[in-house]
């Protein structure tokens, strides 16, 4: 296919590199652009005015500007052997060229040319403000099954990739003394003077080239061609070492105490290809500044008026700028509308590089003098007091119909004159970039003068400068720069030396404007020109906000979420102030009474997995692991998440199934021995003479009398009353005691216990440290395990008798220094060996061979889950939803009546949790032994679920496992007043319908405990 | 993003610390000798202030010391950070 | 004017130039039988609602800003009513059922969309859980289904089922009835219908104080247009409740806190449910627009500022990115953020109070948005009756003091 | 057997056995091939460490008994003459003393006899509580300001002596700044030693050798 060729790229001039020139394809076809260009400037170069449809109507839309707040020309950027790495929505105006981009027009079909979307057009008399909200409420069947998919399916821009982005993201913390936001005039001066005095200075700017404005206008600074002079400050901020120059980067959003966040495009420009190894796509910055200006510049204005979104109508200032940037002719035959003398430069402009500019229609009677004498020396006509009425062309504007304006500012609806152009320019002032401003809190100003929202008072430490600060004329904007940059170093308490604040610079007096919102024809006639198009991505037009306010949406916010104005991908840089302008006439109020919208982060779109950097796959949170854990994976284990612990599930041998495993790890440790990773138990070492003050106050039950030697089970509650943690700590010596926690609650408890002691009790003498990851601990269990911890101790006498349950003592076992806990959690013979963590694999390869011939077997947190179950031991979290009392899960026992107080006791007295009709905790029997109820499952009385909802629950399964020893399913369950209905038959009622289950003691294996102490029963 | 100013390490980001809501609630001495009401009152009831705020924050990552500071809940600037069993001192402003 | 199709074609014919308002904007009276502080959803719908079941009309909604700019304005739209304690059962499940309704009833199309609700499981804890929920919905008669992960990926395919993900899916539960709404249109929806029934809608119009007689019972507000007697008012000031009953003296047990939220750039139908993951923070749909809508958790600080901090936001994205990582390219477009009222028990509260004439609604957390239809359902009962309604009996203040909590936090981790 | 049930002195944290298993024993490869001339990636001896609570009033005596006066400016650290004694500032009355592997138990047991029934005075063996890393080189403080929040300029506050608390990544670790200020040390807890090295290695991928642009 034969490609374009650049008709309309000047043969000389732009700060492009003609050197270097690449091929891209739009729509199919081949083009050529060179390196320098973005997107836009290219397909200029080349005559293509058409990119893309709009979203309601899919009218035919255009180039309008040449930066960050084009509303119109967004592409699907990609490669087509690339589809993991295509890009929806991309603004054309800031998409960098890069050799073999494919770029395609989103939301039109078959083509854009021949768009059938376009139908929708004729439905846009219908489709005004509010059309969904006013149809379509009849029939739910009609909304669900055809209105809203269609209405879906219309919606929407490009299309997602279908595979998962390979590229890598990066984060970057920085700090500096000074930031500085914008690298055109303002900004390259106020860094320039920051940048001498040794302060750690940021110049962030969203260009890939610095020099803002400067790139497209004809200026000279001090004698220097503007081009140039930026060149020269940029060069010179490289030299030094106390400035990081950051291009190609965004900042996108302003928080609390001077933290901004900035996109940096690291590669995006080179290409979409994979980048070196590690080398990031896109690296989102963290900046906190003690000080930032501001220097963002400000956005032109559009005009509103009849079928005024035609390609080829195009911002006067963007025109300049593709003509002096770029070297690209926008168009041939050229008519400026604007309302302001700024404007008259780009006319001048396209003139001198050989266009034909019909005439300048000037909106105002009296325009400044020094820019229309300009003109007229030109030969170019100027037409004051007129404006553009309507457009004529469908695929690029051809003409415009200009009119007089009556003396209420209306415009005399018959045409003065019909000019044809294939460019057709329009100024309507400049807008004030102010939204970090805003987003910092800052408040605006209205400055009818300079017919734009202005920064007022400030609430950071932050100065503006330039035109983002109302100051449009250059030599103001180099000044206030340089005076912002040093003001700025000496509040970050560092000396800028003498700041240079004046420069020398040519410019033509251009400043006079007068605000003209809407072109609006004569009453009677306000459609008989087109559509005035307010926001051109959304679609809508002055016509819609008039209407919301006859409708009674009167405040901004209401208005735009009426109309939808600025909600579109530029979040409407070109449309909200407009729009603004256009409902205050409506309203009849001045604007400031109608006040502004809000601004909010981020400026322009951030990539998702920027935001996300590292944090993703195995990063999104830590694994922790525990010093046995490769032992596990050797093993085969299947792993469980617990927190962010991984805990070995159940150790299936091959071909086995969980179910299998599990039952086979049950027995081993019912009839051998079986060994355990519970390293994972949370472990607090208490010191102090209070230390066992304190365990009264926190835990339920009494510790004033526990032995040095000695270990107790303790349930902790919340101040609710409802239990919170459980666990056995121990008396090391007179004033010192190790605590354990659950895996989860950890980090939990130890925040719960030192918020009591910093700030409830700072009296008591008591020390808490974490020794969690000191200890690695494992734990051996059965009828075996004496003859087991025998053979690991040998010389000690660690037998039942000699080392009675419930009592501690260090040990020396396979050789290692240990702490040798009697305890158990099984019901069986049990100990826990804790060894320093560093020895953790030794001491369980040291069990593992002490166990060959005693058919020890490793078991996970399933098994241990069956067997503690079985003993109707509870697990927190599991039995306790954070809404049962100790009494509620029949811990009577544990809870203290003599001590005056603990966390929690007085709650247990209140008249709700003193109900005796609460959910127990009971055990459950199935009528059907095979049975194992799902976790969760609902019990009710026999039959009720077969009544209509809402069905009476009794309560529900809190656990539920096969138990090899009772050869039987068998439940844990919360039932309101279970306790006192044991022995009775209830049913579960699963989808399936109900089983019959028999509420019975938790504790359902070896009530009397001779397990414990090795006499298996 | 908050910055709090640590009494002991100085400046640090607000992932950090850990909230811990207001400052200067004392526990009951005698919590049996509360009425259902007055004890819900302790356990439950905050003042939750438009304005300034004296609210307790804890350096989790960092010293693990709970510490008191004064913040708007408005502009979220934090006006005063005092250590625990100081009292408030006068909001600046 | 009643909307419908036709009503639409006459207006095209006039260039839309005969559009009633769709509300009047009065100036207030002297006094009215009820005073509802608060021009959001929760609060027009409890006008409408006083008017409609209750004959009550004599009633003003005082904004202090603009209408549904809100809590209604800036949540994330999901609508379900899978709750696990029957008391919240039953409050939501009247929403939802009002809902189903509800375009109809206002003759205003409020885009109930119900594409399904899935609330994500990656622990056995949360498949525990959730098999709970799922249960006990289906016994209180609320559509709701257990799902293994096979199940979740062929309900939603483009999520990563696969075990490479941190915390891997282990299982969903599923409401189909759930999905989301335009949150505009609901506020405007209700206020169009509140004022064609003679309710005073009064923007603009912030109340500073509420005035009380001798015995303490409430005799009106005072405001920044003046003082409004009224026999009974009632508070429904998301964001501000605290601020609000304090004027009256009362402290509640409720927290302030940010929650922010995003969406996307639109993208063409890609998803057509909403996921949720409490445990690792995320949960999105796609509006019909196209963008993604996206929230999580709120921020730990109290706050009145609608401002939030942005790791929040990076954490929430991090872990979308996880789940879906097909979006990893797509772009963030905007951000904001909402203040809501938290209770202890993650349970709202719609009360009386112990002023005479003065009636609380709030403290719904995160999860209001869903809630709105019932909530003014009963709240207006509350008010014409002086007592609760049945279904938000159990949500009285006084179940702080009896411990009788309804504690949805295992179930709501995130409640949304 | 009666007390004190304290580990006699004689037993270093090896034990007998004198074991020490390093977690990351699987990843020295990986950091080995991470490094180069940049930055490097390699884990720490080990050394005893014992967690002190102690009054400024005891301070004098630690010091007779440890070696080494603990600091009391935060974020500092202090060291004996032959570096083998450091004590790091951890909190308001709260230190990390690191001494040669297996000195803890004697360490610890000085100290308690330097101030027997002092109430406010807490020790406490945390020798096996942590892993330490040892990051070095010219784009160390670059590797570590990915993912941690602090000012790592080397005009910063973090110079030689200083030491901090905070959070790397989505773990805490405490960094030790050496007396060259392009070595940190990182001590993480065991169980999140093998994350934070993953998370450390990714993090540095393409860096430790070319000096292009990351």
């Amino acid at each position: 296919m034969t490609g374009r060729t650049q008709d309309f790229r000047l043969p000389k001039g732009g700060v492009i590199d003609r050197s270097r020139s690449i091929r891209f394809r739009f729509n199919g076809q081949w083009m050529g652009g060179y390196s320098g260009d973005t997107l836009a400037s290219a397909l200029l170069a080349n005559g293509v005015h058409l990119v893309g449809r709009s979203m309601k109507y899919h009218r035919p839309r255009g180039i309008m500007a040449a930066g960050a707040e084009d509303p119109g020309a967004l592409v699907q950027r990609g490669l087509h052997d690339e589809p993991a790495r295509t890009d929806p929505d991309w603004r054309a105006t800031q998409t960098a060229l890069v050799d073999g981009l494919e770029v395609a027009t989103i939301g039109a079909w078959p083509s854009l040319e021949r768009d059938m979307g376009a139908a929708m057009g004729l439905a846009s008399r219908v489709m005004g403000a509010g059309f969904y909200y006013k149809i379509m409420h009849g029939s739910r069947w009609m909304w669900e099954h055809v209105q809203e998919p269609l209405i879906r399916r219309a919606a929407g821009f490009g299309d997602c990739p279908d595979e998962p982005d390979p590229d890598v993201y990066d984060h970057r913390h920085v700090h500096c003394e000074v930031l500085v936001v914008g690298a055109g005039p303002a900004g390259l001066a106020a860094a320039v003077a920051a940048a001498r005095s040794g302060a750690r200075v940021i110049l962030a700017e969203q260009d890939e080239r610095f020099g803002g404005n400067l790139l497209g206008r004809r200026r000279a600074i001090d004698g220097q061609d503007g081009v140039d002079w930026a060149a020269a400050m940029e060069a010179r901020l490289r030299a030094s070492p106390d400035v990081r120059l950051l291009p190609r980067t965004t900042v996108v959003g302003y928080y609390d105490t001077n933290y901004l966040v900035a996109l940096e495009r690291v590669t995006d420009h080179l290409g979409l290809g994979p980048a070196a190894p590690g080398r990031p796509r896109q690296r989102l910055w963290h900046i906190r500044a003690k000080r930032v200006v501001l220097a963002t510049g400000a956005h032109e204005r559009p005009l509103v008026f009849g079928d005024n979104d035609r390609p080829g109508i195009m911002l006067a200032g963007a025109a300049q700028t593709y003509l002096r940037r770029w070297a690209v002719l926008p168009g041939r035959d050229v008519v400026l509308f604007t309302n302001n003398d700024r404007a008259y430069e780009a006319a001048l402009d396209l003139h001198a590089a050989g266009a034909t500019v019909r005439a300048i229609v000037d909106s105002r009677e009296a325009p400044g003098a020094a820019m229309p004498a300009a003109a007229r020396a030109a030969g170019i006509r100027v037409m004051t007091g007129c404006v553009v009425g309507g457009t004529s062309g469908t695929r690029r504007v051809t003409g415009a119909s200009i009119m007089k304006r009556s003396t209420h500012g209306r415009a005399v609806p018959y045409a003065l004159d019909a000019l044809p152009c294939d460019l057709l320019l329009v100024s309507g002032g400049l807008s004030p970039v102010v939204h970090l401003f805003s987003q910092s809190g800052g408040k605006l100003r209205y400055d009818p003068d300079r017919v734009a929202f202005v920064p007022d008072r400030s609430a950071q430490a932050l100065g503006n400068a330039g035109a983002c600060n109302g100051t449009f004329d250059l030599a103001g904007c180099l000044s206030e720069g340089a005076a912002a940059g040093a003001e700025a170093v000496r509040l970050a308490g560092f000396d800028p030396g003498a700041a240079r604040t004046s420069f020398a610079v040519d410019e033509p007096d251009a400043s006079a404007v007068a605000p003209l919102w809407w072109a609006r024809p004569a009453e009677g006639h306000e459609h008989a020109w087109g559509q005035p198009f307010v926001d051109f991505q959304n679609d809508t037009t002055a016509h819609d906000i008039r209407q919301a306010v006859r409708e009674g949406f009167e405040s901004v916010e209401h208005v735009k979420r009426y109309t939808l104005t600025g909600f579109g991908t530029d979040q409407g840089k070109t449309a909200n102030i407009n729009a603004i302008g256009i409902l205050a006439e409506a309203l009849g109020r001045p604007i400031p009474e109608v006040g502004t919208t809000t601004f909010r982060p981020p400026y322009t779109p951030v990539t998702f997995a920027a935001m996300a950097g590292r944090d993703r796959g195995e990063y999104l949170d830590p694994a922790r692991l525990t010093a046995i854990h490769d032992r596990h994976v050797a093993l085969g284990a299947m792993f469980e998440d617990v927190g962010q612990w991984k805990r070995p599930w159940y150790y299936p041998r091959p071909g086995e199934t969980m179910h299998q495993a599990v039952a086979r790890e049950c027995r081993a440790a019912r009839e051998a021995v079986g060994v355990l990773d519970a390293s994972t138990l949370g472990k607090i070492d208490i010191q102090g003479p209070d230390a066992a003050e304190f365990l009264n106050r926190v835990y339920t039950n009494a510790w004033s009398k526990l032995e040095i030697g000695r270990v107790r089970y303790g349930v902790m509650c919340r101040e609710d009353g409802m239990v919170f943690d459980d666990g056995t700590t121990a008396r090391i010596d007179d004033t010192r005691y190790l605590m354990t926690t659950t895996t989860g609650n950890a980090a939990a408890v130890l925040d719960h216990l030192e918020d009591y002691l910093q700030t409830e009790w700072p009296d008591l003498r008591v020390r808490l440290t974490s020794v969690t990851e000191q200890w690695a601990t494992v734990s051996i269990a059965g009828p075996k395990a004496g003859i087991l911890m025998g053979r690991l101790a040998s010389g000690q006498d660690l037998s039942p008798a000699a080392f009675p349950f419930m009592t501690w003592r260090p040990a020396i076992v396979a050789g290692l220094h240990a702490r040798v806990f009697r305890i158990s959690f099984t019901g069986e013979l049990q100990y826990e060996i804790n060894v320093p963590w560093h020895q953790g694999g030794a001491l369980w390869d040291a069990v593992m061979c002490a166990g060959v011939g005693l058919g020890i077997t490793p078991y996970g947190t399933e098994t241990m889950h069956v067997l503690r179950a079985e003993k109707g031991f509870i697990i927190v979290g599991q039995e306790t939803d954070g809404t049962q009392t100790p009494l509620d899960l029949g811990m009577d026992w544990i809870v203290s009546k003599k001590k005056p107080d603990f966390i929690g006791q007085r709650s247990l007295t209140r008249p709700d949790t003193a109900r005796a009709d609460r959910k127990q905790l009971v055990g459950l029997l199935p009528k059907n032994k095979r049975l194992v109820f799902p976790e969760g499952s609902q019990i009710v009385e026999t039959g009720a679920s077969r009544r209509p909802p809402p069905v009476p629950m009794l309560g529900f399964v809190t656990s539920a496992y096969w138990s090899p020893a009772l050869d039987s399913g068998f439940a844990l369950a919360l039932v309101a007043g279970g306790r006192g209905r044991i022995g009775d038959t209830v049913a579960v009622a699963l989808p399936s319908g109900e089983q019959a289950a028999v509420i019975c003691d938790p504790v359902m294996l070896d009530r009397e405990g001779a397990r414990r102490d090795g006499h298996a029963a | 993003m908050l910055l709090i100013e640590c009494p002991w390490c100085g400046s640090r980001e607000e992932p950090e610390f850990h909230y811990g809501g207001q400052a200067h609630v004392a526990r009951p001495a005698d919590p049996s000798a509360l009425s259902d009401a007055d004890w819900a009152a302790y356990v439950f009831l905050r003042d939750n202030p438009k304005g300034v705020f004296a609210e307790r924050w804890c350096h989790s990552a960092g010293c693990r010391r709970w510490f008191n500071v004064l913040r708007d809940t408005v502009s979220h600037r934090v006006l005063a950070v005092y250590r625990m069993g100081e009292t408030p001192p006068e909001a600046p402003r | 004017m009643r909307y419908s199709i036709w009503s639409l074609a006459r207006n095209a014919l006039s260039h839309h130039a005969d559009w009633p308002r769709q509300w009047r904007s009065p100036d207030p009276k002297l006094a009215y039988d009820v005073i509802i502080v608060g021009g959001g959803g929760h609060g027009l719908a409890t006008a409408y609602y006083l008017a409609k079941e209750h004959g009550i009309t004599n009633v003003a909604v005082l904004e202090k800003g603009w209408l549904g700019g809100g809590n209604t304005g800036r949540n994330t739209t999901i609508v379900r009513s899978n709750y696990l304690f029957d008391e919240s059962a039953a409050l939501y499940e009247l929403s939802l059922k009002l809902w189903e309704g509800l375009s109809r009833d206002l003759n205003y199309n409020v885009m109930l969309s119900q594409r399904g609700v899935l609330n994500l499981a990656h622990s056995l804890q949360d498949v525990r859980a959730g098999r709970r929920r799922a249960e006990a919905n289906r016994l209180n008669g609320i559509d709701s289904d257990w799902l293994d992960t096979a199940g979740v990926a062929r309900v939603c395919p483009i999520l990563n089922t696969s075990l490479s993900l941190r915390y891997p899916v282990m299982g969903s539960t599923f409401q189909p009835r759930g999905g989301t709404a335009r949150h505009d249109a609901v506020a405007w929806g209700y206020a169009r219908a509140a004022d064609a029934r003679g309710v005073d809608i009064i923007q603009n119009c912030e109340v500073t104080g509420i005035r009380r007689d001798g015995s303490g019972a409430v005799t009106g507000v005072e405001t920044t247009r003046g003082v409004i007697g009224a026999k009974k008012v009632g508070i429904v000031t998301a964001g501000h409740t605290s601020v609000l009953a304090e004027m009256a003296g009362i402290r509640l047990p409720i927290q302030s806190h940010p929650l922010q939220a995003l969406v996307s750039e639109p993208i063409k139908p890609v998803l057509d449910q909403v996921i949720m993951s409490g445990a690792i923070h995320v949960y999105v749909s796609q509006s019909d627009k196209g963008e993604l809508v996206i929230g999580a958790g709120i921020d730990s600080y109290n706050s009145y500022a609608q401002r939030g901090s942005f790791h929040v936001l990076e954490h929430q994205t991090a872990a979308l990115v996880e789940l879906f990582p097909i979006f990893a390219r797509l772009r963030m477009m905007r951000t904001w953020a909402g203040i809501v009222d938290t209770c202890p028990d993650a349970s709202p509260i719609l009360s009386t109070t112990s002023v005479p004439g003065l009636y609380i609604n709030g403290g719904w957390g995160t999860g209001g948005f869903k809630a709105t239809p019932g909530s003014g359902f009963v709240f207006a009962h509350t008010i014409a009756r002086d007592a609760p309604h049945p279904v938000n009996a159990p949500f009285s203040l006084d179940r702080f003091t009896t411990g009788a909590l309804i504690d949805e936090h295992g179930a709501a981790a995130v409640a949304h | 057997m009666d007390t004190p049930l304290e580990m006699g002195p004689e037993m270093g944290p090896g034990g007998p056995g004198g074991r020490w298993e390093n977690p990351l024993l699987a990843l020295e490869l990986d950091m080995a091939a991470a490094s180069g001339p940049l930055v490097t990636l390699s884990c720490a001896p080990p050394r005893a460490a014992i967690n002190l609570r102690a009054t400024e009033g005891l301070l004098p005596e630690i010091e007779r008994t440890y070696g080494v006066r603990p600091s009391t400016t935060p974020n500092t650290w202090t060291a004996s003459a032959d570096g083998s004694r450091i004590a790091l500032w951890l909190g308001p009355h709260e230190w990390l003393l690191l001494a040669p592997e297996g000195t803890a138990p004697s360490v610890e047991a000085a100290i308690r006899d330097a101030r027997a029934n002092d109430g406010w005075l807490g020790v406490c063996d945390v020798s096996h509580n942590y892993t330490t890393l040892m990051l070095r080189g010219r784009r160390a403080r670059l590797v570590l300001s990915k993912g941690c929040a602090l000012d790592l300029h080397p005009r910063g506050p973090w110079r030689p002596g200083t030491c901090a608390q905070t959070t790397l990544a989505r773990t805490r670790v405490l960094l030790r700044v050496t007396d060259d200020p392009d070595a940190i040390e990182l001590w993480v807890r065991n169980s999140f030693a093998r994350y934070t090295v993953a998370w450390l290695l990714d993090a540095m991928t393409g860096i430790a050798h070319e000096p292009g642009d990351f």
